[in-house]
């Protein structure tokens, strides 16, 4: 247990953070909700992983990556390759005028499947693939745009038009890659039926696994020296290059991180959605997921991930109640948000969990450790938490 | 200068331009092991210029750069870091927002690439070097504190100590003492007496008491060329620095 | 108006229904029993029967979209004035689909999985129709989608009241090719699966059964607003025939581009399955004037049904609406389904969908239509307008009845390449 | 090249010449609001396509007034219309920099989100007003058809019209940041803030009216746009990663660059245009211009400066 805590920087409040949500995630949504709004919540989880990946990205690296869209969109797209290529048996498909390869393509009058279709038939091919691709792109981009420091704002604009280039690319190469319509219809994965109910609670816990397995990787980055290095080159760029290390390399690879974590995502997605297409890839959904991020709180993995978690959900609800205001309300949250609590969600939660430590049962002097842990923590909680973590248990005692 | 085997840093033909304006125009310098050098000259006499070059911050436009045996230049800043030199620029450049500990430990030369530092470990032999370092420079007894609540001074001292910890064969540093007071500026010359006796130390000053009290050879700078070189005596006395740099 | 000739085939059991619907009110549905009539769990009671809308109220194809909920919202209204369906109270479950596929599978999911509708109308892009089909097919629902499309698809789940791509082109380029004596064709669309489908149609039909030459295959993405490359090429071949189909609102720069390069009715035959009178407010008559559109439906067509909709449509939806060939065919759908209902005395979706198969109607504001008994596409007329000063179309050529058949036989060009 | 004849080459080249040159007009005209907001202020505005936008609509309501209220004077209600077009984005430009960005000066990424936000929200509220079918008014007598300047080329009065707003727009901004005393004041603030406190430059002035300035222009380019396509509430956003690309390939802080840049990509992709599909030479001369700013952050017209 104690080389869990230390591994994990030692923060206990996080991790009781963290089990909170694991056990929403894993016993209370799962009670509450029956199987098809359970798969809806899959899916938002699934954008939970970029959200994740941007806060590592974005609120420690500095770098806005308003491209993310286009690894989601890879890690879906060889997911939904390989759904594909396995529902669409010569059997399934024997109306075709070429039986045998993805409806689509029939359409597009293709009489064979494309020759970078065919390794897709493979199942950990394509596991690889949805891995490897993502950050072999991440790697390329990095190098490139790091190397010759590109700052923020330039970062932002060149994903952005990334994003903007691939899903046009996706929709013009319709016979390859299903075009405007995506690549949809999938039955079976390895032969198990994933359009049960039964699949669907499966796969939704795979999804949950994962994603608290990327928070627990993050994390771990987050709170080595790696992390630390991070924050150090937003705070004061120059001295880490000074210092002997190479800026470019950390924040390649914290790109590449976020790349694989959102192409996880990207893969969850298809799999619950049974389906993908190129909005899933173009600049609406990569700004949007930028937004579930500052919402749910730029520096907290746990509270992006939420933040995603809950702000879909609401859309869910609310865009239905009311199709015309919720686009201002969502609007409306963001400027609150960035203007009031660049923090997001989780400032919101430290705030409220101070003033409650602040007014019942601490005394002057936490108070005074507390102020201190403040000015001494960047966000006002890298630090702090050791210290409240403390005086949590201090004040059970 | 004469070669010999005690060369640390030889500087040849050194040249950089910005769109036409020749910042550094030519300039040699050579510096032996052990050596503590002073650079003064003119404002816009290529002084800062000629550090940042040294240490990859800007790329020369001709000329060489010998370290030991290693030429710097088209190295990146992170391998002239490794190769043993380190920089310390004119404004304190800390992390306020870390510890002083923590300061000295992220600038511990160990775990420098990705896959070290996420493997990094405190392990005791890295908290007795950050005691001794900032024993050193005289903070050993504010490694908790946040290294934004220092002083200017203890700010600059802290930076010192930074490039310290890496013990680096070439110690640039960009005007230690501006903003310091009396008292701070004779500590830090007793510091920077101390420390050049284990490597070479090249330093940006201004002020000519303080560079009395440190400096046994100067080079002057200017207009980009090195306008006087030699023992700090003979320098203060020859007439076209006195013209150009020292004035009346 | 359509009701009014309706009841005259089911007259007796209109009247049934509407006492049914009177004595509902106090206690059980006598003649057609709740559990006899709905045995697979769908949203019906004894006095009403859910269904659901399902279409973009928002984001960029709600433009398109809501003429289509309009026309059903007048024909549900309508059925319910005259009765209902099976003595039953329609009610309506609207869902938006926000212009986003997934949106529109989740909410296709929530009507059927946790409101159980007895029937959806909705979609409007092939998109979203291809985002909602696996639903449909799992659940076994009943989804009456409105749009001319590209065809490639026959699901059991589904009637398409539109028609597929053979039924818009073939008779459409018969009639041009015959009228201008055509050797060169122009073919133009917007970058997705309907355009190119459609084209790859045409350029086999121009090629192999007319004889003629396709000159060129351009195609734009979905609201691009620059076609003076496209109108040089068009100057540069000189084709006998443009033939567009180009989609949503690049139409507006597509057609005033055209015109103010000079390119009109004049000199130039354009011939387009993609505007309806919906996109010609929008353009400007100016600018399509004296063009052709191919369409099974347009607003201005002469018959007693016709001009009863259009009537009643502008009564409910203001004097200034238009009435494109989709909303046309959204019409349909409520009434296609209530007529099944009927003729199965069933709301499961296996009997209504037997009952479906075949049957006629002669009294709807296009003229007459049959479902097919296979695909359960519409046997339809194919009609070419010609735009006028006023923004309305003349039709100036009616085709015979044509049979769906969205899977025609060895169409086989590659789109890609271009000569 | 697919077949055609050298003579047919050079006419193709010709006529997509003055295709681009068309393109070129529009490129321009919505990269100049930017060029300052952005390129002299180094904030990322957005939201800038939804003051195209309302320049558009607030043009489309000028015409429909005049057709319904003076039909004789239809043919000259433009100029009113782009009076009207500068002066509501303008002002709406100057309220926004007011309430909102001027907090988030220190924060450009910020800004980005916020001003993303106050783009949905205005095409929301625009799509309540004018509903979300694109409208379009009449144009005007003398900008239909079009000129012909050979047997083959012609030219049509639209787009001439774009161009031209475009050339003078460009003549007039840069005289105001190159000749004129706000142009100075400008630089000033952006290069040294507290410096340019210190002399006397009442700086949150000049950011607001740079702001709304830039916002003004956009709401001409949106004028002007109503010549050549429909305004529907998102046609503005369509144009954003376009404008964006001309500005940083031209290098932020450099006028001419931001022409020379919208006159290279309009004339690459409308040459590219011709000879594969429209779709696929977006898709590639995006691709160009990424990796040219990967290979040039600075852009291709900034000149090296010391840091």
């Amino acid at each position: 247990m104690t080389t869990i805590l230390r591994l994990l920087g030692g923060r206990l409040e996080w991790l009781i953070c963290l089990g909170v949500f694991a056990a929403l995630l894993l016993v209370v949504l799962p009670l509450a909700f029956n199987g098809y709004f359970l798969n809806l919540l899959g899916r938002y989880l699934a954008l939970a992983f970029v959200a994740i990946g941007l806060v590592m990205c974005w609120g420690y690296g500095g770098m806005l990556s308003l491209g993310q869209g286009v690894f989601f969109g890879l890690g879906g797209y060889a997911m939904a390759m390989f759904l594909k290529l396995e529902a669409s048996t010569p059997e399934a498909t024997a109306r075709q005028s070429t039986p045998g390869i993805p409806d689509f393509m029939d359409w597009n009058q293709l009489t064979a499947l494309p020759w970078w279709w065919e390794p897709f038939n493979s199942f950990s091919f394509t596991l690889a693939a949805l891995l490897l691709i993502p950050a072999a792109v991440a790697y390329v981009f990095g190098y490139a745009l790091f190397k010759r420091r590109v700052s923020g704002v330039y970062f932002a604009i060149v994903t952005l038009s990334l994003a903007a280039a691939m899903s046009i690319l996706i929709v013009g190469q319709q016979g390859y890659t299903g075009g405007a319509n995506g690549i949809t219809d999938f039955q079976t994965l390895l032969g198990w039926d994933i359009t049960t109910d039964s699949a669907r609670y499966v796969i939704y816990y795979i999804c949950v696994f994962l994603l608290l397995g990327c928070i627990l990787l993050g994390q771990w980055i987050l709170s080595s020296r790696a992390g630390r290095v991070l924050i150090a080159v937003r705070d004061e760029e120059n001295r880490v290059r000074f210092s002997g290390y190479s800026v470019e390399d950390f924040k390649i690879f914290v790109f590449m991180v976020a790349a694989v974590f959102s192409a996880i995502g990207g893969a969850m997605y298809a799999l619950q959605a049974s389906f993908i297409s190129p909005s899933q890839v173009g600049i609406g959904l990569s700004v949007e997921l930028v937004v579930l991020c500052a919402v749910g709180g730029r520096f907290s993995l746990l509270g992006a991930a939420f933040g995603a978690l809950l702000i879909k959900t609401a859309e869910m609800y609310l865009s239905d109640l009311f199709p015309q205001l919720w686009t201002i309300l969502f609007g409306l949250i963001l400027l609150v948000v960035v203007l009031a609590f660049p923090k997001g969600l989780a400032g919101l939660y430290e705030l409220t969990r101070d003033y409650a430590l602040a007014h019942f049962g601490s005394s002057q002097s936490d108070a005074a450790v507390e102020e201190h842990a403040d000015k001494r923590s960047l966000h006002g909680r890298e630090e702090g938490f050791l210290v409240r973590a403390k005086r949590i248990l201090g004040g059970i005692r | 200068m004469v070669a010999n085997a005690q060369l640390l840093l030889s500087i040849e033909d050194l040249a950089v331009s910005f769109d036409g304006f020749r910042a550094v125009d030519g300039i040699n310098l050579y510096l032996n092991e052990g050596e503590l050098r002073v650079i003064i000259g003119p404002n816009g006499a290529g002084k800062t210029a000629l550090l940042d070059l040294v240490c990859g911050k800007t790329r020369a436009t001709g000329g060489s750069i010998l370290f030991r045996d290693k030429q710097l230049r088209g190295m990146t800043e992170n391998q002239i870091v490794h190769a043993g030199v380190g920089r310390k620029f004119q404004a304190p450049s800390i992390y306020e927002s870390l510890s002083v500990f923590e300061n000295l430990e992220l600038t511990y030369p160990k775990g420098r690439n990705v896959i070290g530092s996420l493997f990094f470990r405190r392990t005791s032999e890295v908290e007795e070097r950050i005691q001794a370092t900032a024993d050193m420079v005289g903070l050993g007894d504010r490694l908790e504190d946040l290294a934004g609540l220092l002083s200017h001074g203890q700010k600059q001292w802290l930076e010192i100590a930074m490039l310290l910890i890496q013990d680096p064969q070439l110690l640039m540093l960009d005007e230690p003492v501006a903003g310091m007071s009396q008292a701070e500026r004779q500590q830090t010359a007793e510091l920077l007496n101390r420390i050049s006796q284990d490597r070479s130390v090249l330093i940006i000053e201004h002020d000519m008491k303080f560079v009395e009290q440190i400096a046994s050879k100067v080079t002057v700078l200017d207009q980009g060329k090195v306008l006087a070189e030699g023992n700090i005596d003979r320098v203060k006395n020859d007439e076209r620095v006195i013209e150009r740099y020292l004035g009346h | 108006m359509q009701h009014s000739n309706w009841r005259k085939s089911i007259a007796a059991l209109t009247i049934a229904a509407l006492a049914g619907a009177g004595a509902s009110s106090v206690g059980a549905n006598e003649e057609y029993p709740t559990d006899e009539v709905n045995t697979t769990g769908l949203a019906v009671t004894d006095d009403t029967v859910e269904v659901g809308i399902l279409h973009s109220l928002t984001g960029t194809m709600a433009i398109s979209e809501t003429g289509s909920v309009e026309a059903e919202q007048l024909a549900i209204r309508q059925i319910n004035e005259s009765g209902g369906v099976l003595g039953r109270q329609i009610e309506t479950e609207v869902e938006d689909g926000a212009s986003d596929w997934p949106t529109f599978a989740e909410r296709a999911s929530s009507l059927l999985e946790s409101d159980d509708v007895a029937a959806v109308f909705g979609c409007w892009t092939s998109a979203s129709r291809k985002a909602v089909l696996p639903v449909f097919e799992e659940n076994n629902g009943l989804l009456y989608y409105p749009t001319f499309y590209e065809g490639l698809e026959a699901s059991p789940n589904v009637f398409y009241q539109g028609q597929e791509a053979t039924q818009q082109i073939i008779a459409g380029l018969n009639w041009v090719h015959e009228k201008e004596n055509a050797d060169t064709y122009y073919l133009i669309g917007s970058d997705y699966i309907w355009p190119r489908t459609s084209h790859a149609i045409a350029r086999h039909h121009i090629e192999n059964e007319l004889g003629a030459k396709v000159v060129a295959e351009q195609y734009f993405p979905l609201g691009h607003t620059n076609f003076r490359s496209a109108i040089n090429q068009i100057r540069l071949k000189n084709p006998d025939v443009v033939y567009s189909i180009i989609a949503g609102d690049s139409n507006v720069s597509f057609w005033s581009q055209l015109n103010s390069a000079g390119i009109n009715a004049d000199n130039q035959t354009v011939l387009t399955n993609s505007v309806t009178e919906d996109e010609v407010k929008a353009i400007g008559a100016e600018n399509v004037e004296g063009h052709y559109s191919a369409m099974k439906y347009f607003q201005s067509l002469d018959n007693p049904h016709n001009k009863e909709f259009v009537e009643e449509f502008k009564e409910m939806h203001g004097e200034d609406s238009v009435i494109g060939d989709v909303t046309q065919a959204a019409y349909l759908g409520p009434w296609i389904w209530k007529r099944a209902v009927e003729k199965a005395e069933s709301f499961d979706v296996d009997k209504v969908r037997e009952a479906a198969r075949g049957m006629e109607f002669d009294d709807v504001p296009e003229g007459y239509v049959r479902v097919h008994e296979e695909n359960q596409h519409l046997w339809s007329k194919l009609r070419i307008g010609q735009w006028q000063s006023d923004g309305t179309a003349e039709v100036v050529y009616e085709s015979d009845l044509i049979e769906p058949d969205p899977f025609p036989e060895d169409v086989d060009i590659d789109p890609d390449e271009m000569e | 090249m697919g077949g055609y004849t050298t003579s047919e080459i050079a006419t193709i080249m010709a006529m997509q010449g003055i295709a681009g040159l068309s393109l070129f007009g529009v490129f321009l005209l919505m990269a100049l609001g930017l060029a300052i907001i952005f390129g002299q202020m180094g904030v990322i505005n957005m939201a800038h396509g939804e003051f195209l936008t309302l320049g558009s609509y607030a043009t489309y309501v000028v015409a429909t007034m005049f057709e319904s209220y003076a039909p004789g004077l239809f043919s000259y209600y433009f100029p009113v219309a782009i009076v009207l077009s500068f002066l509501v984005a303008f002002g709406v430009g100057y309220l926004l920099e007011y309430g909102l960005v001027r907090h988030l000066y220190k924060r450009p990424l910020d800004t980005l989100l916020a001003t993303w936000a106050v783009g949905l929200i205005m095409q929301q509220i625009f799509r309540s007003i004018f509903g979300g079918r694109g409208v379009s008014a009449d144009a005007p007598d003398w900008l239909q058809g079009s000129i012909q300047l050979s047997q083959m080329l012609f030219l049509s009065r639209s787009d001439l019209f774009v161009m031209c707003i475009a050339i003078a727009m460009t003549v007039i901004v840069s005289i105001l940041l190159y000749r004129a005393r706000w142009g100075m004041r400008v630089r000033s603030t952006t290069q040294n803030r507290a410096m340019a406190n210190a002399v006397g430059i009442n700086t949150a002035k000049v950011d607001r009216n740079t702001f709304a300035l830039g916002c003004g222009l956009a709401g001409i380019a949106g004028s002007a746009f109503t010549t050549i396509s429909a305004t529907t509430p998102t046609a503005g956003a369509q144009y954003l990663v376009d404008t964006f690309l001309v500005v940083v390939l031209g290098g932020a802080a450099s006028l001419l660059g931001t022409v020379a840049s919208a006159f290279s990509i309009a004339q690459a992709q409308s040459i590219l245009e011709f000879f594969i599909t429209g779709s696929m030479a977006k898709v590639l001369t995006l691709m160009v211009v990424i990796g040219i700013i990967m290979l040039r952050p600075q852009g291709l017209f900034t000149l090296k400066v010391r840091q």
